[in-house]
Order: C-alpha cells, then structure tokens, then sequence
C-alpha cells in the first residue's frame, strides 16, 4: 500500500463516516455536519493527489482545495440559516419535519 | 512517514465517528472541530501550509462558531440540546448503506493502479499560489467572491427575523 | 373649350373633395355641405360636357392618360383615364341626374338631423360612380365599383337605427360582393394572361386587338376559350351589381334607403354601372363571337341572364304592394333588357337605354319620393289613392314617367330604346328566346305601371294620409319637371330615322333605316303596350280599390301565384335555405375544428412534452376540453405514480443518492461497461 | 456609411427607457405613462430618420453594424436594415405609442407596464434588425418575456392561461428551431443569416447539413418551419392565438397582433426560404394548403365568435395566411412567372404593414367599446352605438372597411397584389382563397351591424360617450394612414420594390 492509497483510504473513511452520520441523523445541523465532513473527505483527495500525484508543480489541486473551502463556507452559512428559517417557521430542527417539497 | 499519517487519520476518524454518534449536539461540534484540525495536520504533513491555514480559519474558526450560533439559536430549552435516539431501522440502513459505499471505495482505492510522482514534497509558496489566483485563476477567484457575497447576502436575508411575523409567532 | 383627357379626373375629384366637405362638416353647416355637394356635381356636370365636346371631335379614338401608381418588380403598375364617347355620355348622364336629385333631396331630407352626413355620402357615391366611369384601368375601374359598393352600403343604412334598414345595407353589400369576387378573379386572369390592366395604352391595352387574340385564341380543358371565362367572370360582377338574376335580391330590399338614394343609386346610375361594365369590356366579351367550335359564347350567356331578369323582374312586380318596390322590380327587369341587350350583340342600345332609363327611373323614383314625402311616409299603394288631384305636378310628371317606362309610342324617350333592343334581340341568330322575353315583359310592364298609377292617384283616399297629402315644394317638383321634359326628348337623338347617338357612340356612320325596315316588330310592340295599359286600366282604374283591406282583382283569381310573387318567388328563402345554411354550417365546422380539433391535437402534443417535465399543471387543464380526456387521465396518473416518489424527505435522497452510486459502479466495474 | 450606430439606437432606446423607468420606482402613474411613451415614439423617430438616409433604390443591407461579440462561437453583433426591415421598423413604430396610448386609463401598476412594454418594444426591433441568428434567437426569446407578463398581469379573467398557453406554445416551437440552428452551427459552423444565405445559394448548407446524417436538411428545415409557423400562426398551429389576444389588455392585443405576429413572417422571408429554397419548395404543397386552411377557417371561425376581440383575433389568422400564402405559392411555383412572384411577394409585404395598421386600430375600436361598457365585449351587447357615438363609428368603419379590403383604403391593394400572384402561380389556391375574402365581409358587416346599427341597447342604451380625446390621438392618425397608403401605396411600396425585384430574379428553380 503505498502513501497515497493510504491518503485515499483515510479520507474514503472519512467520508463514509460523514455519509453515514448525514444519513441517522435526524436533527438538521447534524446531517449539514455530516455533509461538511464528506466535503473535507474530497478537500482530501485534492491535497493527496497534489501531493503525490505524476505533476505536483502545477498546484491544481491546491488550488482546488482553496476553492472548494471558499464554497464550503458559503454552505454551511447558508445551510445554517436555512436551519434557522426553518426553525422559525416549523419550531423543528427534524429534517422529516421539513418535508414540504413532497410532490 | 506512514506512521504520523496513520496517527492523524486515526485520530481524526475516531473523532469525527464519536462527534456523529453522540446524543449531545454541543458535544458533536466540539469534537468535530477536533476532527477538522485533524484534517488540517494532515495538509500541513502534506506540505499544503495555506490550505491548512485556511481550513483551520474557516472550520475550526468560523464555521464551528456559526454551528454553535446555530444549535443556540434553535432551542427552546436547556435540554433541547440533547436530541431524541435515532430509531434503530434508520441507523442501520445508514451503517449498511455507509458501509457499502466505504467498501466500494477502499476497494476501488486499493485495486487501482495510482501514477504517483516524485517522493520530495513540492514547494508551493505562498507568493506562488497568489500569483497564480491573480493570474491565470483571476476568474474563479471572482467568481469565488462573488459567491461567497451572494451566500451572505442570502444566508442574512434567510435568517433575518421578519418583524411583523415575529410578532404575529 | 374642351377638356384634355389629363385633366379628365377633376370629375369624379371634384365630388370627392365635396364628400370631404360633408364629412368634416358638423351636424349645424347645412348649407356648407349640401351646397359644396350640389355645386361640385354642377361644376363636373360641366367638365362632363366638355368632356363630351372633346371626345365628340373624334368618336372612334380612344383619349387616355395613363400614370404610374407604384413600382412592381423590375415593372411598375399603371392606372389611367380614358375617355371616349361611351363615358363622355355616361359622365353627362350621371352628374345631369345626380344633380337633380342632389336638389331633390334637399327638400326630401330637410327634416333629417344627419343632413349634412347625407349629402357626405351622395357626393362621395357621385364621385365613385364618375371614377367607374372614366377609369382606364380595370383595377381603377375595381377600387371605384367597390367605393360604389361602400356609398351604397352607407346610403342604404343611412337610417341605420332601424333593423331592416341595417339588414338590407348588410345584405346589399354581400351580396354584390359575391359578384365582385368573380369580378376579381377575372381581373386577376386577365392581368396575368395580358401583363396589364389599362383598357387602352397604344396597341398594349388588354381591350385591344393584340391582346384579345392570345386570349381567345388559349382555351381551356373544358374547351371554353380563355375569353368566354374571363368575360364571364368579369360577367359576375355586372350580376351583382346590375342586380341581375340570381344575385337582385338585394335590390328590393334596398329600398329601405331614403328615396332620393333609390333614384340615384338603385335606379339611375348605380345599377347601371354593371351594364356599363359589360359595355365596356365589350371587346373581350366579343373575343370569342368569332370562334365557332367553343361550347359557350360569353355573350349567350349575358342574353340569357338578362332575359331571364327582364321577364322575372317584370312578373314579380305585377304583385308588389308597396310603390317602391314595384319601382324596384321594374328597375330589375329594365336592368334585365339592358343586358339582353348586350347579350344579343348591341351594345350601342344598351347604352341608350341604360341612358333613357336613367332619366325615367329617376323622374320616377323622385315622383315616389315626392308622393312618399306627401302622404307622410305611406308607401303601401293599398292606403294611397285619390292623390291625382292633390298632387298635380307630381301625377302628371309620373305619368310621364310611366308612360316613358311602358314605352308608350312616338313621343317618350323609353319607346325608342326599348324598340332598338326588341330590334336587335329580333336579328339575333341564336335564339328567339330572348325576344320573346322582351315582349313578353313590355306587356307586363305596361300593366304593372297601369296598376301603379291607377292605385295610387286614382279613385278615393284610402287613409288619413293619402287624404292628407299637399303637393311637395318647388325644389322638389322642379327638379320632376326638368326630368320629364328629359325623359321624352332624350329619346329622339337615338330614332331610328336619326341614330345620331348610335353613330357617336360606336364612332362609325350608322344608316338611317327607312320606316318599314321592322316596322312589323314595332307594330307589334306597340300593340302590347296598348294591350297592357288596356289591361291594367280594364282591371284597375275602371273599378277603383275602395277600401284598403280590398283584395287585389288578380289575387282574388289566383291567391297563391299572387302570393308568390309578392313574396318574390321566394328566393330570398331559398337561398338563406342553400347559401345561408351552408355559410353558417362552414362557420360551425370551423369553428368546432378550432375549439376541438386543432386546439385537442396541439394540447395532446403539448401534454406529451409536459411529460418530459414542462409546465405540468396548467397545460393539463387546458387539454381537458380537447377530447383528448381519457388520454390526459392517463398521462396524470403515470404522473401521480412518479410524483409519489417524490417523498420531500432529504434522507431518503441522500439514501437514493448513496445507493445509486455504489450500483452504478458495480454496474459498470462488473459488467464490464467501461 | 453612417458612423452613428442607428439601428442600434433603434433596438435599444426602448431598452433605456425601460431600465429609465425600473431606477426610478416612485414615478408617478402619469410621468410613467409619459416617459414610456416618449421612448416609444423614439422608434418612429428614429425610424423615419433612418429611412430618409435609406436608399430606397438599393436591395442589400444598409446602416450595417457588425462587431465581433463572442469570437470562439463566431458570434457577431450584427445589425442591418433592408426594405423589409425598414417596413416592419416603421410599423413597430407606430403600433407601439398607439398601443400603449390604449392602455393609457389603465391604472394598474403603470410603470411596470410601460416598462414591460419598452423591453417587448426593444426585443421585436432587434428581431427585425438582427442578421446573425445568436442575437436574433436572443430577441426572439426576450421578447417572449414581457409578453407572457402583459397577459399575465394586465390580462383579463383567462389571462393566466392564455400566457403559459402562448409561451409553452413558442417556446415549444422555438426550441425545435434552436435545435435546428445548433445542427446548422455544427455543420457550418457560422450563425449569420448572410453568410449561410450565400451558403445555401450555393447548394453548400444541404450539403454539409447532409454530412452530418442524411436526415438532418429535412430534420433542420422542419424544426425551423415550426418555430416560425408556430409564431405567426400557420393554420394548425394558431390555438394559442385567440386566447391570448382575447385576454391580453388592449395595448397588448394591439402589440401582439400589430408587431408580434410579424416577427413570424418575417423569420419565412429572412431566414426559412432563403436558407432551405429546396426543401420549401418540395413542402410548398401542402404548405399552401395550410395557409388556405387558415384564410377559409380563420374567416368562418371568426363568424362563429361572439367575443369581438376573439373575433379579430381569428381575422388576424385569416389576414396573415395571406401573406404565407404568397410566400408558399412563390416557393411552390419556383421562377416561372416573375411578374407573379414580385405581385405576390410584395403583396405580403404590404399586407403584413396594412394588417398591422388595421388590426390593431380594431383592436384599438374593440378596446374602447370594452371600456365604455364595463368590461363587456360581446357580439349581443351592444347595439345602435352608431346613433350615440357617431365619430367613434365612423373611425371604426375606417377600421373595419380597411380590414375588410375596402379598395381605397390600405387593406386593399396588399390583398391585390397576392391574389394577382396567386392566381398567376396556382390559379385553383386564388380562388380557394377568395371564400376567404367573402367571409371576412360576412363576419366583420355582421359585427358593424350588431354593434353600431338598429336601435340602442344593452350597453350602449344608457350613457355612450362619443371617442374621447385619447381615442382620437390614436385613431385618426390611423385612419389617415389608412387611406394615405390606400391611395398611394408607392410611398411602402418604393422602400421594398428593389428587395422583391432581387428576390423574384435569384429564385432557384
């Protein structure tokens, strides 16, 4: 197993974590944690990949990660006051709750 | 070499698997921002110092702060904090779906032949990233900007309370 | 002084600025309008005549002055005037009358409140009729015949607020438009088989010979030549304006316009115009006459139709109550000799009849006006009567008139016209038919004036009106008067023994033939006048109607026959039976079409791409009314299937989502899908 | 050539004047009016400026503006003006202020109306203007937009409907042009009208269209038919039609019917016959059975409706089939008789300006009868308003007689002129055709005599005011219209001729 599949290992776990924990929680905060945590799994893979990929000196994958960072950002802002809106609206924080969009 | 990667990833997995089984939201996030630090030893073992600076600033600083403002701001009580069990069909479903996706992951990791490239740790300065974003990258660092406004703007507009409505509630 | 033909549309111009006049005038400047009307006519009537001197100088010429209107294509497309001795007289004719009647109508309208309104349209129909008549062009000739066709729709409505009158205006105009329709496609084949328009344009005209050869020479499937059709096409239009047989049916009922519009319009020129029409393009409609192995000659055609109006305006007449509308059938069955006329081959007394009847039928309409106006807008002849003595002037210039229309002998003008077209009809070598017609109607028509006159000025007042009656003022009885003076010398410039009118008219010498020559056919005719009016008196005048509800002798014999022509045969039944049915049945298919069919088929189209997801909702109501239910039912519960799916809970995407994945790879890693 | 970009002050005025009145949201309802009505007469403005530095003897393009906009798609900002356009210009231009004059008592939300009305104004001049399908397809589209919102908004009770059925309708047949233009760019990998005219004058865009796939000339042709035809609209494809003119608020109505309809007419003179000759002409058959189709159906439908605005809504179907069916007499007939074609061809062009001009005026006439009755438009809901307005009637006569071809008024000679074609091309389809002109007589009398003759009653029995001041400012510049271009038609007719004598010499065979 070389370093990078290790890399690749960790931050597949990592994600998987976050998946599951996005997927049993109820609470909406909880599951838009979970999301962060797959997202930080993918920062991850950029870095390893930069790290020990065929062409290091191109910086893509750092740059990537900067990016990916900024937009994680605006997610968790956004997701959070839409937790809080919803909130308001329902005084729930369950996410079954907050099925409005059923068709 | 391998061994502090495997230290980082234990402790930064152990955590991020405790913050998503406890019961205690408060809890959850202090122990998630143990597991974004986590993340950024491993950008800094990696050699990416800004990505590490930033995930610390942005996770470790800002978003934990705004999850706490969050888990604050929607309770009705001290207790309301601690959440409801799961049931156990919905954690199960969960683990077995998480576990199937893991499996086909460190699978697909492990069978694949990965090119790797030379063993020294790049250099990447600081100066060179930001000459490459306000070069060649200018574009998505605007776009970027303009997002991040945007997400502002919205979250702002979306979490602002209405006070007609707040009154009427 | 003569006019050069370049100025030659200062006539119908000068009527046109009038109608301007009028129509900017408000309801108070009376004397602004009805004095710019009748001084205009006045001012073409004199152009009118100069017109005449000119075209005089050189009868067989044809005088035009053709312009460009626009471009068209690398070519341009021309209109012009023309002007030669057929119009020149048509001209003189028109403003002569109209003036007469324009002054009439000054005192027949005086107590309207759309005064001013009214002389607008008169003037604006004088100048239509003069753009008909000094058109060059056919398409000039078109856009003035359908002015004509507006003025009359106008003049008909004037008294718009009652139903039948905005009925009959209606009727007027779709019905003539039939007509015109074929007026148009002939138009349209003779502008694309000759590259023009222009009557005469040096030798290019589509009247002149060169043309005429390709088109009688080019013949159809049916072996008609191109002539016959397009002429019989044009034929169409003079149908429907002319109100010939089967399209007069608006001509009666066109009556319900003031009385000075039946005169001028349904009387003396606008009805004319038709005839005018056929005498004009005369050259074409004479394309084939000397072809021999052509099924149809256009011209048999003509004959046929104006024989078959001559006799039935005439037998419809005999049973009409009202004083208008025998006027009206008699103008019918008149119009119906004038075609006859042309039909056999003279044109020349066509026109002289067409001219001759202009100023009887108008002497006569104004008479009715005036008896009208009289007896406080009692036009049942039933309640009439007894006016002879109260109305001197009137009766005795309607007498004139009557005796002029029966074609009573030697002295009136309608008696020397008639006697050119029974004369022509008679060395017509086709058919005898036609002749027959004729005589037939002068009987008839002798014995309906008869009945006419004798119910209406004869015997005892039959109600408080005709007992009421005062004789109308100057203005109106004057312009009788000048008219019955008209009505008998008009006649003699087109005697037998000095066809002076005949000779300018076709521009060559024209022999006087001796007494004898169809003396026995004169001899004939004026026998069946004498019959005729005998009859009548016999029937009518020697026992007059004593009361109003009295049976009429002839319905007294034969109560159903008189009931069927007094309801005019009942074509007007037939056809809103036929035409009517079918017009309105089109409408309903078309219309159901719409609202089911093309409306059902783009919705059922549109329900297909909603399928793929656009706009669902609103696009499956609409389709509900398409017929289409049972498909749209369908198409909703697949929806509804789908939209089950759509739980609004996030898990259970996160889930789909996560277990989408991990089958898609193993899909594609273990089936080999790369 | 004129360094000031005219045509683009033509297509964009309009478009300041609406970003004018979206900045300044406390107008008042009147300044609003007035500010909206003043860009809108900048067309007309600009318009007739442009036509005086025209020359009229000349076919092409002129006032040509061409910059490169989005150079890896090859993409140019590419305006200019010919006969036709200068027409359909000149029309918007006088359409657009009596449109929005005839919504002036609206007091609904007036900005926004006039803002919505500019950006409309704006996008059908740019579809007029523009020779390079990006930013024409863009003004198409746009022009969809504020249409949808004028019927939606200001509309009456069926208005929602009739919106979504008019843009899921054009939106429906554009995409499948937008289809076909893709396949196009693919092939040839040029979006300008001028450049693939000469390409198809060539015989080379069927080529490169059929080394795509062989079904793709037939696939491309029929995809851009339909989104013109949908647009126009050809008979089957009109069920949108009278809904939405029928609940569109007057001015739109007028816009729609006066302006809109054009855009479609102009897309099967601009675009579909000059890039597809050889498939055209193998459709025109059939074609012109649909377009007989819509005169015939269009008329007697019209006579079944008791809604007037309905009942202009199907005249405006009838008028317009006319002119396609020249076109697709032309196309079916090829060069045979040049005298034919140019009659035929600038016979649609005349009819589509003297049906902007009369149609809308009825509309107009429709708009204030609604008006004076409260809401009312039906057939049976008046009557005798001729004895209580008499002006008002006489200007609607002058609508009603120039719709109805009344020669001496416009309607007239453009109706000529396609029949003279017609019949010179296929005789049978002229005759067809004239049911069409006997019904539209039938049904527009049978509406003047409803309305304005017999005696008062229903709507008009109690107070009738005779036309207003307003209704004047519009209608009686109409009306004079109407007859100056009736009498003289060579003042249209001059600005065009060269473009159709150009048209009927390159037809293919």
């Amino acid at each position: 197993m070389t370093t990078l599949q290790l890399c690749l290992v960790i931050s597949s776990l990592l994600f998987c974590i976050g998946l599951v924990g996005a997927l049993s929680r109820s609470h909406t905060i909880l599951v838009l944690l979970g999301i962060e945590l797959m997202l930080n799994a993918a920062n991850m893979n950029f870095i390893a990949f930069w790290r020990f990929g065929a062409s290091p000196t191109a910086a893509t994958g750092v740059l990537f990660a900067i990016f990916s960072i900024a937009v994680a950002a605006a997610e968790a802002a956004v997701g959070l006051a839409l937790v809080i809106a919803v909130y308001r609206h329902q005084k729930s924080v369950r996410l079954e709750e907050a099925n409005r969009l059923k068709g | 070499m391998n061994l502090i990667l495997v230290l980082i990833g234990g402790l930064m997995l152990t955590a991020a698997a405790v913050a998503m089984s406890l019961r205690n939201i408060i809890h959850s996030a202090l122990l998630l921002i143990g597991s974004w630090l986590g993340v950024s030893f491993f950008y800094l073992w990696a050699g990416a110092e800004f990505v590490a600076f930033a995930q610390v600033l942005v996770y470790v600083g800002a978003v934990s702060m705004v999850v706490l403002f969050a888990v604050l701001l929607t309770r009705r009580d001290r207790q309301d904090v601690v959440v409801a069990p799961e049931t156990r069909t919905r954690a199960i479903s969960a683990l077995l779906v998480g576990g199937s996706v893991a499996g086909l992951l460190v699978s697909a990791v492990l069978g694949t032949p990965l090119a790797t490239g030379p063993a020294e740790t790049p250099t990447l300065t600081v100066k060179d990233l930001g000459t490459l974003l306000a070069g060649p990258q200018a574009a998505g660092l605007l776009i970027a900007g303009v997002i991040l406004t945007v997400a502002l703007l919205g979250a702002v507009v979306l979490a602002a309370t209405d006070s007609g409505k707040e009154d009427a509630s | 002084m003569n006019l050069p033909v370049q100025l030659l549309w200062l006539i119908p111009a000068l009527p046109l600025v009038a109608a301007g006049i009028g129509a900017l005038t408000p309801r108070g400047g009376r004397p602004i309008a009805a004095g710019a009307a009748i001084a205009a006519l006045i001012g073409s009537f004199i152009l009118s005549c100069l017109a005449l001197k000119t075209a005089l100088v050189d009868p067989a010429a044809h005088l035009t002055a053709n312009f460009s209107w626009f471009d068209l294509g690398t070519g341009t497309f021309r209109l012009g005037w023309l002007l030669d001795p057929l119009n020149a007289f048509m001209c003189v004719m028109v403003t002569f009358v109209g003036t007469l009647i324009f002054i009439f109508s000054l005192g027949y309208m005086k107590e309207d409140a759309n005064f001013t309104r009214f002389f607008c349209f008169l003037s604006l129909f004088a100048a239509a009729m003069l753009g008909i008549v000094v058109a060059n062009s056919l398409l000039l000739l078109f856009v003035s015949w359908e002015l004509v066709g507006l003025a009359s729709y106008l003049l008909i409505g004037f008294w718009f607020h009652k139903p039948e009158a905005a009925a009959a205006a209606k009727k007027a105009f779709i019905t003539t438009r039939i007509g015109d329709l074929g007026l148009l496609l002939g138009m349209l084949w003779l502008y694309d088989r000759t590259g023009t328009l222009l009557f005469f344009d040096n030798g290019a005209g589509c009247l002149e010979a060169g043309a005429l050869a390709g088109l009688s020479s080019a013949t159809l499937c049916s072996g008609l030549a191109v002539s016959t059709a397009i002429g019989l096409l044009i034929f169409c239009g003079a149908v429907g304006k002319s109100g010939q047989f089967p399209l007069h049916v608006w001509l009666p009922d066109a009556m319900e316009g003031p009385t000075p519009v039946s005169a001028l319009i349904h009387a003396a020129t606008m009805v004319a115009a038709g005839v005018f029409l056929v005498a004009r393009v005369y050259p074409l409609m004479s394309a084939d006459q000397a072809l021999t192995n052509v099924p149809l000659h256009a011209l048999t055609v003509v004959a046929a139709i104006g024989a078959i109006t001559a006799l039935m305006g005439a037998v419809i007449a005999v049973a009409q109550n009202d004083i208008k509308r025998v006027l009206a059938f008699s103008t019918v069955s008149q119009l119906g000799y004038m075609m006859l006329a042309l039909g056999v081959g003279s044109w020349v007394a066509a026109i002289f009849h067409l001219l001759t009847h202009a100023f009887f039928k108008a002497l006569l309409f104004l008479g009715a006006g005036s008896v009208i106006h009289a007896a406080h807008h009692e036009q049942d002849i039933r309640q009439l009567g007894g006016l002879g003595p109260k109305l001197k002037v009137t009766f005795a210039t309607f007498a004139v008139g009557m005796l002029a229309l029966a074609g009573f002998p030697f002295l009136f003008s309608g008696f020397w016209s008639k006697e050119a077209i029974l004369h022509a009809a008679e060395g017509w070598e086709v058919s005898h038919l036609p002749l027959i017609a004729g005589l037939i109607a002068v009987v008839l028509t002798a014995f309906y004036m008869t009945r006419l006159v004798s119910e209406t000025f004869f015997g005892h007042g039959r109600s408080h009106a005709s007992e009421h009656a005062h004789e109308s003022p100057a203005v109106m009885t004057v312009p009788l008067a000048i008219l019955a003076a008209c009505s008998v010398l008009i006649g003699f410039v087109g005697t037998p023994a000095w066809p002076w009118l005949q000779s300018q008219l076709t521009g060559e010498p024209v022999h006087p033939h001796g007494w004898f020559e169809g003396a026995g056919l004169m001899m004939l005719s004026i026998l069946l006048v004498a019959f005729g009016i005998g009859a009548g008196l016999a029937i009518y005048a020697r026992r007059t109607r004593v009361t109003a509800s009295q049976r009429d002798p002839i319905e007294a014999k034969a109560p159903s026959l008189f009931a069927f022509l007094g309801a005019r045969m009942k074509l007007d039944e037939l056809y809103a039976a036929t035409v009517g049915k079918v017009n309105s049945a089109l409408a309903v298919v078309s219309d159901g079409l719409d609202r089911y069919v093309w409306a059902g088929i783009v919705n059922f189209l549109g329900r297909l791409g909603e399928f793929a997801g656009v706009v669902y909702r609103e696009a499956d109501e609409e389709g509900l009314n398409g017929g289409f239910d049972t498909g749209s039912e369908t198409l909703r519960e697949a929806g509804k299937v789908y939209s089950r799916s759509q739980t609004g809970d996030a898990h259970a995407y996160l889930r789909a989502l996560a277990v989408g994945f991990v089958v898609l790879v193993l899909v594609i890693t273990l089936g080999g899908l790369r | 050539m004129n360094a000031f970009p005219w045509l683009s002050a033509i297509v964009f005025t309009p478009w300041i004047g609406a970003l004018i009145l979206a900045l300044l949201p406390k107008l008042s309802p009147a300044a609003s009016r007035g500010l909206a009505l003043l860009f809108s007469f900048s067309t007309l403005a600009f318009g007739l400026l442009a036509a005086s530095g025209f020359n009229a003897s000349q076919a092409g393009y002129q006032l040509v503006e061409q910059h490169r906009w989005i150079s890896s798609l090859n993409v140019d900002y590419h305006l200019g003006l010919d006969g036709m356009s200068l027409l359909l210009v000149l029309l918007t231009g006088i359409v657009s202020p009596a449109g929005l004059l005839a919504s002036w008592r609206d007091e609904r939300d007036t900005r926004l109306f006039g803002l919505f009305f500019l950006l409309l104004q704006g996008a059908a001049l740019g579809v007029f203007l523009a020779l390079d399908f990006f930013p024409w397809f863009l003004f198409w589209e746009l022009s969809l937009v504020p249409a949808f919102f004028l019927i939606k908004l200001w509309g009456g009770p069926g208005a929602t409907r009739a919106a979504y059925q008019f843009v899921v309708y054009t939106i429906g047949g554009s995409a499948f042009m937008l289809m076909g233009f893709a396949a196009i760019y693919a092939a040839t990998g040029t979006l300008s009208f001028v450049q693939l005219g000469q390409l198809a004058a060539q015989g080379q865009l069927v080529a490169k269209l059929s080394s795509l796939s062989g079904f793709w000339p037939t696939a491309v042709f029929l995809g851009v038919f339909l989104g013109l035809a949908v647009k126009v609209p050809l008979f089957p494809f009109h069920s949108w039609l009278p809904p939405a003119y029928a609940e569109a608020p007057t001015g739109g109505s007028m816009f729609l019917t006066g302006v809109m309809s054009k855009m479609g007419v102009y897309g099967f003179l601009r675009i579909l016959w000059p890039l597809f000759p050889t498939q055209l002409h193998a459709a025109a058959q059939p074609l012109l059975w649909l377009a007989l189709g819509g005169v015939v159906f269009g008329a007697f439908a019209a006579m079944r409706q008791t809604d007037l605005k309905r009942m202009v809504a199907y005249s405006s179907i009838n008028h317009l089939s006319y002119c396609l069916l020249a076109l697709f007499a032309v196309a079916a007939a090829g060069t045979t008789n040049t005298a034919a074609t140019s009659s035929a061809l600038s016979g649609a062009l005349l009819q589509m300006f003297n049906h902007g001009l009369s149609a809308s005026a009825l509309f107009f006439c429709v708009g204030a009868l609604e008006a004076r009755s409260g809401g009312l438009r039906g057939l049976n809901d008046f009557g005798g308003a001729r004895t209580a307005a008499p002006v008002f009637a006489g200007l609607c006569g002058f609508a009603m007689f120039s719709s109805l071809g009344l020669p001496g008024l416009n309607g007239f000679i453009g109706e000529f002129l396609i029949f003279r074609g017609v019949w010179g091309l296929t005789p049978w389809a002229a005759a067809v055709g004239c049911l069409g002109l006997f019904a539209t007589a039938l049904f527009l009398l049978t509406f003047w005599q409803r309305v304005f003759h017999g005696p008062r009653k229903g709507a008009v029995a109690g107070e009738f005011a005779d036309a207003s001041k307003l209704e004047l400012t519009v209608l009686v510049p109409l009306a004079a219209l109407m007859l100056l271009f009736g009498l003289l038609p060579q003042l249209l007719v001059g600005l065009f001729n060269p473009l159709v004598a150009t048209w009927a010499s390159h037809l293919l065979p």
